[in-house]
C-alpha cells in the first residue's frame, strides 16, 4: 500500500479532493459533508507532506499521467519550487475547511451546504492541480476548474448580500477573459512549437530566436494569469469577489487563489520562457512588472484606507500586498524571488488570519462589519481580538511576526538591485498600510459600542483554527529559517534553470 | 578630618538640619555653624584637601593670603546677618543665608576652576532664595531673571574651565590673560558677578526686591566673591582699570535720581566695587591690598547701611525716598548707625571708609594714571552725595513723612552696632586692619595732608547739597523706575523676540490653511475617484467596469507586444 | 550779629558746616598740603572740586531723568 | 554557563511579570507586588551582570538563528551595561510608585496596565542587552506597541488622537528609515553584530555615511530628535507613572541608547570622525535641544513641559554621539542615567501632585509647596539635577559633554548647552518656586498617597547619591571601547 501511495503522491494530492468533491455532492447531511471534506483535505494535507519528505530528498519527482510519456501524455512535476504553493493551499485548505461548518450553515441555503462542499473540494483540487501540472494545456483546464467552482463558491455569498452574484458574474467574466488569453497563448505556442509540455517547451523555445507568435503568445498567456492574480490594474474583480463571497470561500480564495496564479507567472516567465531570457527582452517585461507592483502597493493601500467595509478593506489591502509578492519577481534576481516567495506563504497566513477573525467577528455579531460597527468588539471577543492583532501586525510587517521576516528580504532584494529609492517605496507604502491596520485595532479595542449585542461567548470550532493560524504567524517569524531556506532553494532552482 | 573641609563648607551641609529644629535653636545653631565653620581659619596657608574623582584633581580646601581677609569678613557678614535676621521665623530664608554664606566662604577656598564653578553655582541658587524671599510678585520675577543672569555667569565659567583644562592640561585657579578664548570666557564670568558696566542690570534690579534681610545677605557675597575671583585670576589686567572707572563713574548719577532707598544703595555698591576693580586692574601690592581692604570695609558698611535700610522697611513698611523723612524721632538709634555707615563709605577720616580707600588712590597715584584718580575722586564727591547724605538725610531728616514707627527689634540694633563699631574701629586702627591684608605694605593714610584734602572735598561736596537743599534747588524725590542695563533683557529682547513669533504664527497660520486646503482637495479628489466614482456610476458599474478593464487589457497586450 | 542772622537765616547744621568749610580752608595754610599729583595742590583745589563735582552730578542727574526715568510700574 | 544564567534572569523576570500579571488579578495586592519584586531580581541580576562586564568577561547568547547572519542574540555591551542597570533599577522604585498612583488616583483597568507595563520592561531590557541590530529593532518595535495601551489608558477621544500619533511617528519612522537603513547595514557588512568598533569601517564609502547615519537618527523615532519628537508630548495623556517610567526612562532612553549602539558599534566614533559624518547631526541635536527648550517654556501644562524638557535633553545624548568623541560618547552614556534619574524625580513629582490635588496646570500649583514639602523639594533637586548643577548628578553628564566638544573644537556646541542649561533654569525653577513662594489661590483639598511622595523624595537623593557615587558608573563607560 505504503509504496503505491508514495509512487503515486503527486496525482493523489489532486485526485482525493477531487474524488471526495464528487462524493460530497451527492449527500443531503451536511455535518457528514463537512466531516468528509474535513476528510479529504485533512489527507490531502498529509499526502503533501509527504511529498513534501519525497521532494526534500529527490528534489524532482516528475509523474507520467497514466503512464504516457511526455510530449503525449500529461505529466505532473512535484519540485522544490512547486512544492511551496502546494503546501500553502493545502494547509491552508485544511484549516480552511474546519473553520468552515458554521459559516456554511448559517450563510448558506441548507439544501445548498453540500454542494458547497463539493465546490469547496474541487477549487482545491484545481489549485492544486495547477501547481502540479507541467502541461500548459492542463493547467488551463484546471484554472477553469477552480475559478468556475470559486466564481460559484462566490455567488453563493447571495442568501446574506445579493451583491454576491454581481461580484461572482464579475468575477466570472474576467476569469474566463484571463483564461481565454492563456489559451490563446498556449495555442500559438504549441502552433509553433508542436509541443504543450512545459519542460519540452523550454528546450524548444531559444531554438525559435525571435519569433513574433512565440512574444504574442508569452504575452497572452502572462496576461490571462496576471488577470487571475489580479495584478495591479486587473485587480478590478477582487475585492468585490472576496467581500461578498460566503466567509470561509473569502479565507479560502484570500489566502490560496492569487498566490497559485503568481506562482503560475513565475513557472510562465521563469521555467517556460526562462531560457530564453535575453531574447525576449525580460528586462523591459521586468520594468513593467516592477512599476506595477509599486503602483499596487500604494493604489491597494490608500483604497484600503479609504475603504468602510472591513471584508472590502482586507481585499484591498490583498491588492497591495500582492504588488510587493510581484515586485519581488520583477527584480529578478535570486534574493527577489526568493524574497517573494516568502511572502507568498507569509502573506497566505496573514491574510488567512485576517480574514478568519474578520468573519468570526461577522459571524458573532450576525453582521457585515465595516469601520463603525467594528467598535469595542475586541473587548467582546478577546481571542479574536488577539488573534487579528496578531496577524494585522503581521500585515504591516512588525518584527516577531511572518510579515516582518518577508519585508526584510524584500527590502534587502530590492536594495540589493535596485538601490535605496526602491525600499523606501516598499517602506512608505507599509507605513500607510499601518492607517488602516490601525483603525481598525484602534476601533476594535476602543470601548464605544455601536452595535447592541448580548454578552458574546467564542466558540472553540472557530477560533481554535484561528489560534493555529496566529501561532504560525509568530513561530514562523521567529523560526523563520524553514521558510527562508526553502524559499532559497527554490529560487536558486529557477535561477539556475535561466542560465 | 573636618578641619580639611573648607571653611564653610560645615555651613553649607549644616543648614539643610534646619527645617527639623525648633524656631528658637534655629538662630543658635546657625551662629554655632559660623564660629564653628571660622575655625577652619585657622588651618593656615596651603594645600589642605584635594579630592581626585574621575582622573581630576579638585583643590577643595586651599588658603593662603589672599583667601584669608576675604575669609574673615565673608564670616563677620555672615555673623552680622544672622544678628539681624533672628528676629524672623522663616526656615527658608535661615536655610538660604547660612547656605548662601557657606557656599560663598568655601568659593573662595578653591583652588581649581571646577571646584570654584561648583561653589559659584551654588552661591547663585542659594542666594536666589533671599530674593524669593521679598515674598512679592516682583521678588518674584526679578528672582527668576536673577537665577538665569548667575547661570548664565556659572555657565560662562564652566565653558571657560573646560577650556582652559583641555589647552592647559590642569585647570588650577591662577593668573590669567583674557588673550585667549578661555581667559575670555572665565572674565566675563567673573564680569557678570562683580556687576561691570552693561553687565549690571541685575544688581539694581533684585537686591532690592528682596526682604530686608535678604538684602543684607546678597549686599556681602555675591559681588565681593567675584572681586576676589578677579584679583585672584586678573591682577593687573589692564582693561580692568577702564571699566572699574567707568564702574565707579556711571551709577552715581543713576543713584542721584533713584527713589528707592536700597536701589540707591545697590547703585553705590556697584559704584564701589568700581574702586575695587580698578585697584585689581592697576595690580600692584599696594593696589591688591587696597581692593581687599576696600572690599573688606565695604562689606561692613555697606552692611551696615542696608541693615538699617532693612530696619526702616521693616517698621515702615516702604523704602522710597518720596514716602519716608523725619525718623530720626522715632528710630534714632538706627538713624545714627546709618549714619556711620554713611560717614564710613563717604571715607571720612577716622572711619573704615578712608583708610581703604587711600590704598586705593595712593597706588593710582603711584602709577600716576592722572586721569582715572581725578575720576576716581569725582566718583568719592559722588559716593558721599548719594550714600553719605542722600540715604540718612531722606529716610531720617528731610521733611516729615507722617510715619511713627517703633525703634528697630533688638536684635537688628545689635546687628547695626557691631556693624557700626567694627567701621570705627577699623578707621581708627588702621595698623591693625592692614596686617590681615594680603601683602605687607608700610602706608600711613593719617596724614596731614591727606586727611585735610579728604575733608575738604567731603565737606565742600556736603556744603553745595546744603545749598542745594536751601535754595530749593534739589528736586524732589519721585516714584518712578529708573532705566537700567537690564531694560534690553526685561523689554528689548522680548519685544523683538515676540514680534518675531507673532509674525511666524501669521505666516504659520497662513501656510497651514493653504497646506490644509491642498491636502483636502488631494483627498476629495482621490475620495472622488475611489468611492463617489463620478468617472464610473457605481451601482451600474460592474459591466462598464468590466468594458474599460478588457480594454485596458487590449491596450496591454499592445504595449507587451510592440515592446522590443 | 551778622553771624547770628546767618544762623537764623541759613539754620543751624548748615552753618556749622559752612563754618567747617571756612575752617577748613584756612588750615590750608597751616601746614604744606601736598597731593598725588601736581594739579592737586593749587590753592584750594579739593575744596573747589568736592564742590563742583557735586553740582556737576546734581546737574547730570537731573538731566537724566528725562532720558531714563519711567513710570513707577513700568515693568509690571 | 551560569554567567549568562543573570542575562537569561533579567530578561525573563520582566516576561515571567508579564504573564502572572493577568492571572492574578482577582487579588491586587499580590499584582501589584509582582512589581518591585520583579524590579529586585532583574536590578540583582543587572548588577551581577554589570561586575561581570567591569571584569572582562563577555557574555552573550543566542536565542534564536533565523539564517546564516540573522539571529536574535543578546551580548552585553558597556553601553547595554548602563541601560539596563537604569531600566531595571529605577523599574524598583517606579512600580512602588505606580502602586501608590493607581490607588491613590483609582484608575481603572489595573490590571492591563500592569501587565503592559512589564512587558514594556522586558522590551527594554532586550534592547539594553541586545547583540545585534535585529534583536534592537525586534524590541524596540515591542516597546513601541506595548506602550501603546499604556499611552491610551484613559480610553477617551484625546488618548485615542495621542495614540495615534505616538504610533503613527514611532513605528512609521521605525518602518520607513530604520528598517532600510538596518538592511543597507546588512547588505553592505553582512553582518548586524555589534562591534566596539563598529562594523562599517571599509564596507560604505564615505560620502554616503551621513545619508546612512540620517536614515537611522531619524529611523529612531524614540530618540525624539525634531522634526520627529510630537509623539512624547503627545504621550503625556497616559497616566504618569507611564510617563515616568516609560516616557522618561525606558521609550527615550531605548531610543537614545539604540542611537549610541548605532554610532559607537555599528559606525564607530573613528570612522565618523574621519568621515565627518555626524557633523550634521551635531547642528540638528543642537537645534532640536534649544527649540524644544523654548517650546517647554511656552507650556503651562506641568507633563507637558517635563516632555518638551524630556525632548531637549535627549538631544545632549544625541549631541554626545555626534560630537563621536571618546569622551563625548561616555558623557552621553551618563546622561542616560543621570537624565533618568533626575526626570523620573519630576514625573513622580507632577504624579504625586496630580493624585494629592488633581492639578496639572503650573499656573495652579501657586502655594502647593506648603501642603506637599517633600514632593516640591523633591522636585528641586531633580530640577537642578537636569540643569546640571552640582552637586547633582546632571552637572557630570554636561561636564564630559562639554570636554568632548572641545576636544573636537565645536566652541558653539559649548554655548548651546550654556544657553539651553539657562533655558532649563527658566522653565524648570518656575515649578517649585511658584509653590514655595507665591501666594495660594485657592483652597484645594489635598489627599497625598504616601507610595506617592517617598518614591519621588528618594529619586531626588539619588541624584546626589548619584554625584558622589561617580566612579563606577565611570569604570563602565570606559569599557564602552572594549577593555
Amino acid at each position: 500500500m505504503m509504496p503505491f501511495i508514495i509512487k503515486n503522491l503527486p496525482i493523489l494530492i489532486v485526485i482525493t479532493p477531487l474524488m471526495f468533491s464528487l462524493i460530497v455532492a451527492v449527500l443531503n447531511n451536511n455535518r457528514l459533508a463537512w466531516t468528509l471534506s474535513t476528510f479529504a483535505s485533512f489527507l490531502t494535507m498529509i499526502f503533501t507532506i509527504l511529498l513534501c519528505f519525497e521532494v526534500s530528498y529527490k528534489s524532482n519527482i516528475s509523474y507520467y499521467l497514466g503512464n504516457w510519456p511526455p510530449p503525449l501524455g500529461i505529466e505532473y512535476v512535484i519540485d522544490r519550487i512547486s512544492i511551496i504553493p502546494i503546501m500553502i493551499v493545502s494547509v491552508i485548505g485544511l484549516i480552511a475547511t474546519l473553520f468552515a461548518h458554521n459559516f456554511f450553515t448559517l450563510e448558506i441555503d441548507e439544501k445548498l451546504v453540500s454542494k458547497t462542499y463539493s465546490l469547496w473540494l474541487l477549487t482545491i483540487a484545481g489549485l492544486i492541480g495547477l501547481i502540479t501540472t507541467a502541461d500548459a494545456f492542463n493547467l488551463f483546464v484546471f484554472l477553469e476548474i477552480s475559478s468556475l467552482s470559486a466564481v460559484a463558491l462566490v455567488a453563493l455569498g447571495s442568501k446574506v448580500d445579493r451583491k454576491a452574484l454581481v461580484a461572482g458574474y464579475n468575477y466570472l467574466i474576467l476569469g474566463a477573459v484571463g483564461a481565454t488569453f492563456y489559451v490563446i497563448g498556449v495555442g500559438l505556442l504549441y502552433g509553433v512549437t508542436g509541443t504543450l509540455n512545459m519542460g519540452d517547451l523550454a528546450q524548444k523555445i531559444p531554438a525559435l530566436g525571435l519569433n513574433k507568435s512565440v512574444i504574442v503568445a508569452f504575452t497572452f498567456m502572462m496576461l490571462g494569469i496576471m488577470v487571475k492574480a489580479a495584478v495591479f490594474p486587473l485587480h478590478i474583480w477582487l475585492p468585490n469577489a472576496y467581500a461578498y463571497a460566503p466567509s470561509p470561500v473569502s479565507v479560502l480564495l484570500a489566502a490560496t487563489a492569487t498566490k497559485v496564479s503568481i506562482y503560475i507567472i513565475v513557472r510562465i516567465s521563469y521555467t517556460i520562457f526562462g531560457s530564453s531570457y535575453e531574447i525576449y527582452s525580460f528586462e523591459s517585461l521586468r520594468y513593467i512588472l516592477l512599476y506595477l507592483a509599486i503602483l499596487a502597493m500604494f493604489a491597494g493601500t490608500i483604497m484600503a484606507i479609504f475603504e468602510k467595509d472591513v471584508k472590502k478593506l482586507l481585499a484591498h489591502s490583498s491588492v497591495a500586498q500582492i504588488g510587493y509578492i510581484v515586485l519581488g519577481i520583477s527584480l529578478a534576481t535570486s534574493p527577489g524571488i526568493a524574497s517573494s516567495f516568502i511572502h507568498l506563504i507569509n502573506h497566505a497566513l496573514i491574510k488567512a488570519g485576517l480574514f478568519m477573525s474578520i468573519v468570526a467577528m461577522g459571524y458573532y455579531t450576525l453582521k457585515r462589519i465595516d469601520v463603525k460597527t467594528i467598535a469595542g468588539l475586541g473587548r467582546q471577543l478577546p481571542i479574536t481580538f488577539f488573534s487579528f492583532v496578531i496577524c494585522a501586525l503581521s500585515l504591516a510587517g512588525l518584527p516577531l511576526t511572518v510579515g516582518f521576516i518577508s519585508k526584510l528580504y524584500l527590502i534587502k532584494a530590492a536594495y540589493m538591485s535596485e538601490g535605496i529609492w526602491l525600499p523606501f517605496l516598499i517602506l512608505v507604502s507599509s507605513a500607510l498600510s499601518l492607517i488602516y491596520i490601525w483603525k481598525l485595532i484602534e476601533g476594535l479595542w476602543y470601548n464605544e459600542k455601536s452595535l447592541k449585542i448580548e454578552k458574546i461567548k467564542e466558540l472553540p470550532e472557530i477560533y481554535l483554527p484561528l489560534l493555529v493560524i496566529t501561532f504560525l504567524n509568530v513561530y514562523f517569524g521567529i523560526d523563520a529559517g524553514l521558510i527562508i531556506d526553502n524559499s532559497f532553494i527554490a529560487s536558486d532552482a529557477l535561477m539556475s534553470g535561466i542560465k | 578630618m573636618i578641619n580639611s573641609f573648607p571653611p564653610g563648607f560645615i555651613m553649607f551641609i549644616g543648614a539643610f538640619l534646619i527645617p527639623f529644629l525648633p524656631k528658637l535653636g534655629r538662630q543658635v545653631y546657625m551662629i554655632f555653624l559660623v564660629l564653628l565653620s571660622s575655625f577652619s581659619l585657622f588651618n593656615g596657608f596651603g594645600t589642605h584637601l584635594t579630592i581626585n574623582v574621575l582622573d581630576y584633581n579638585f583643590i577643595i580646601n586651599h588658603s593662603d593670603n589672599l583667601s584669608l581677609p576675604f575669609a574673615i569678613v565673608f564670616h563677620i557678614a555672615a555673623f552680622i546677618t544672622i544678628i539681624f535676621g533672628s528676629h524672623k521665623d522663616d526656615w527658608k530664608e535661615n536655610i538660604a543665608v547660612i547656605s548662601y554664606a557657606g557656599a560663598a566662604i568655601a568659593a573662595l577656598h578653591a583652588g581649581d576652576l571646577f571646584t570654584l564653578f561648583l561653589w559659584w553655582e551654588a552661591t547663585a541658587f542659594t542666594s536666589v532664595f533671599l530674593i524669593l524671599g521679598g515674598n512679592t510678585t516682583r521678588a518674584y520675577r526679578a528672582a527668576f531673571r536673577y537665577i538665569v543672569i548667575q547661570v548664565c555667569s556659572g555657565m560662562f565659567l564652566l565653558a571657560g574651565a573646560v577650556l582652559f583644562l583641555y589647552s592647559n592640561g590642569n585647570a588650577l585657579l591662577g593668573q590669567m590673560s583674557i588673550d585667549d578664548t578661555s581667559g575670555l570666557l572665565i572674565f566675563l564670568a567673573f564680569g557678570i558677578k562683580a556687576a561691570f558696566p552693561f553687565l549690571n542690570g541685575w544688581l539694581q534690579d533684585t537686591y532690592p526686591e528682596a526682604s530686608e534681610v535678604g538684602t543684607v545677605a546678597l549686599s556681602s557675597f555675591t559681588t565681593k566673591l567675584a572681586i576676589y575671583a578677579l584679583a585672584r585670576s586678573f591682577a593687573g589686567t589692564d582693561i580692568l582699570i577702564y571699566i572699574g572707572a567707568l564702574m565707579t563713574f556711571f551709577p552715581i548719577f543713576f543713584a542721584v535720581i533713584e527713589n528707592d532707598l536700597r536701589r540707591v544703595l545697590a547703585y553705590s555698591l556697584n559704584n564701589q566695587l568700581g574702586f575695587m576693580v580698578v585697584a585689581v586692574g592697576i595690580g600692584t601690592e599696594l593696589a591688591i591690598n587696597g581692593a581687599v581692604a576696600h572690599a573688606f570695609a565695604h562689606i561692613i558698611y555697606k552692611g551696615l547701611l542696608f541693615m538699617s535700610m532693612g530696619a526702616v522697611l521693616y517698621r515702615v513698611g516702604t523704602c522710597k525716598a518720596s514716602e519716608l523723612g523725619g525718623l530720626f524721632k522715632y528710630m534714632p538709634i538706627t538713624a545714627v548707625c546709618s549714619i556711620i555707615g554713611a560717614i564710613s563709605i563717604s571715607a571720612f577720616p577716622l572711619f573704615s571708609g578712608f583708610v581703604a580707600k587711600s590704598l586705593i588712590m595712593s597706588s593710582l597715584g603711584y602709577e600716576g594714571l592722572s586721569f582715572i584718580y581725578f575720576m576716581l575722586l569725582f566718583a568719592s564727591a559722588g559716593v558721599l552725595h548719594h550714600s553719605g547724605i542722600k540715604i540718612p538725610f531722606f529716610a531720617f531728616f528731610a521733611h516729615e513723612s507722617g510715619h511713627k514707627p517703633k525703634e528697630a527689634p533688638l536684635n537688628m540694633i545689635i546687628a547695626m552696632v557691631i556693624g557700626s563699631v567694627l567701621c570705627i574701629l577699623i578707621g581708627i586702627f588702621p595698623s591693625i586692619f592692614y596686617q590681615i591684608l594680603p601683602y605687607s605694605v608700610e602706608y600711613q593714610p593719617y596724614d596731614f595732608s591727606h586727611v585735610l584734602s579728604q575733608l575738604q572735598l567731603l565737606t565742600f561736596a556736603a556744603f553745595a547739597f546744603i545749598c542745594l537743599w536751601h535754595f530749593k534747588i534739589y528736586p524732589p524725590e519721585l516714584n518712578s523706575t529708573v532705566l537700567n542695563s537690564d531694560w534690553f533683557y526685561r523689554r528689548m529682547f522680548p519685544a523683538v523676540i515676540s514680534n518675531i513669533v507673532d509674525g511666524l504664527k501669521i505666516l504659520n497660520e497662513k501656510f497651514s490653511v493653504n497646506c490644509f486646503k491642498g491636502f483636502n482637495t488631494i483627498k476629495n479628489f482621490f475620495h472622488d475617484i475611489m468611492f463617489e466614482n463620478k468617472v464610473i456610476d457605481r451601482e451600474a458599474g460592474f459591466d462598464t467596469q468590466i468594458v474599460l478593464q478588457i480594454f485596458g487589457i487590449i491596450v496591454f497586450i499592445l504595449i507587451f507586444i510592440h515592446l522590443k | 550779629m551778622i553771624l547770628l542772622k546767618l544762623i537764623k537765616k541759613f539754620g543751624k547744621i548748615n552753618s556749622i558746616v559752612l563754618f567747617i568749610c571756612i575752617l577748613l580752608l584756612l588750615l590750608e595754610f597751616v601746614g604744606h598740603r601736598h597731593g598725588e599729583f601736581k594739579i592737586e595742590e593749587f590753592l584750594f583745589f579739593p575744596a573747589l572740586f568736592g564742590y563742583i563735582s557735586c553740582i556737576v552730578i546734581f546737574k547730570v542727574g537731573v538731566a537724566l531723568r528725562s532720558i531714563f526715568m519711567r513710570d513707577e510700574d513700568y515693568y509690571d | 554557563m551560569t554567567n549568562e544564567l543573570y542575562i537569561y534572569l533579567s530578561i525573563l523576570t520582566p516576561l515571567i511579570a508579564f504573564f502572572i500579571t493577568p492571572l492574578s488579578s482577582s487579588n491586587p495586592n499580590l499584582r501589584d507586588s509582582l512589581g518591585p519584586i520583579g524590579g529586585i531580581i532583574t536590578f540583582y541580576s543587572s548588577l551581577n551582570i554589570a561586575s561581570l562586564y567591569l571584569d572582562g568577561e563577555v557574555l552573550s547568547f543566542t536565542f534564536f538563528q533565523i539564517s546564516e547572519t540573522l539571529s536574535i542574540s543578546f551580548k552585553i555591551t558597556g553601553l547595554g551595561v548602563i541601560f539596563g542597570l537604569v531600566a531595571s533599577g529605577l523599574w524598583i522604585l517606579a512600580s512602588i510608585y505606580t502602586i501608590g498612583y493607581m490607588r491613590g488616583n483609582k484608575e481603572k483597568n489595573q490590571t492591563r496596565f500592569f501587565t503592559f507595563y512589564s512587558i514594556a520592561i522586558f522590551a527594554a531590557i532586550c534592547i539594553a542587552y541586545s547583540g545585534n541590530l535585529l534583536t534592537l529593532f525586534i524590541f524596540y518595535e515591542v516597546l513601541t506597541f506595548s506602550t501603546y495601551p499604556l499611552v491610551a489608558h484613559k480610553q477617551n477621544e484625546e488618548a485615542r488622537r495621542a495614540g495615534r500619533i505616538y504610533m503613527g511617528i514611532l513605528v512609521g519612522t521605525s518602518i520607513v528609515f530604520l528598517l532600510p537603513a538596518i538592511i543597507i547595514v546588512w547588505v553592505l557588512t553582512g553582518s548586524l553584530d555589534f562591534s566596539t568598533n563598529g562594523i562599517l569601517k571599509g564596507n560604505i564609502s564615505n560620502e554616503y555615511v551621513p545619508f546612512l547615519l540620517a536614515l537611522f537618527a531619524f529611523g529612531i523615532g524614540k530618540a525624539a530628535l525634531m522634526p520627529f519628537h510630537k509623539w512624547l508630548p503627545a504621550a503625556m495623556v497616559a497616566p504618569t507613572p507611564v510617563s515616568a517610567l516609560l516616557h522618561a526612562v525606558a521609550v527615550v532612553k531605548a531610543g537614545v541608547f539604540s542611537m549610541l549602539v548605532v554610532i559607537t558599534y555599528v559606525f564607530g566614533i573613528d570612522f565618523l570622525t574621519e568621515t565627518n559624518g555626524a557633523v550634521w547631526l551635531i547642528w540638528i541635536s543642537s537645534i532640536t535641544l534649544l527649540l524644544s527648550s523654548c517650546i517647554a517654556i511656552t507650556k503651562d501644562d506641568l507633563k507637558a513641559r517635563l516632555a518638551y524638557s524630556t525632548i531637549s535633553q535627549l538631544s545632549y545624548i544625541v549631541l554626545g554621539g555626534a560630537i563621536a568623541t571618546n569622551i563625548a560618547v561616555q558623557g552621553a552614556a551618563i546622561h542616560i542615567v543621570m537624565h533618568a534619574v533626575g526626570k523620573i524625580t519630576l514625573f513622580f513629582a507632577a504624579g504625586a501632585i496630580y493624585v494629592a490635588t488633581h492639578l496639572s496646570k503650573i499656573s495652579d500649583l501657586n502655594g502647593m509647596g506648603k501642603s506637599m514639602p517633600l514632593t516640591f523639594m523633591a522636585f528641586f533637586i531633580g530640577s537642578l539635577s537636569i540643569i546640571g548643577v552640582p552637586p547633582m548628578g546632571g552637572s557630570w553628564s554636561k561636564f564630559y559633554l562639554m570636554l568632548g566638544s572641545v576636544e573636537k573644537d565645536y566652541l558653539l556646541v559649548i554655548y548651546i548647552l550654556a544657553i539651553s542649561t539657562l533655558l532649563n533654569v527658566y522653565y524648570l525653577l518656575e515649578i517649585p518656586a511658584k509653590a514655595f513662594f507665591q501666594q495660594k489661590r485657592t483652597n484645594i483639598q489635598v489627599t497625598k498617597h504616601p507610595l506617592t511622595v517617598y518614591p519621588t523624595f528618594f529619586a531626588a537623593i539619588l541624584t546626589i547619591i548619584l554625584f558622589i557615587y561617580i566612579e563606577p558608573l565611570k569604570d563602565i563607560t570606559n569599557l564602552i571601547f572594549g577593555n
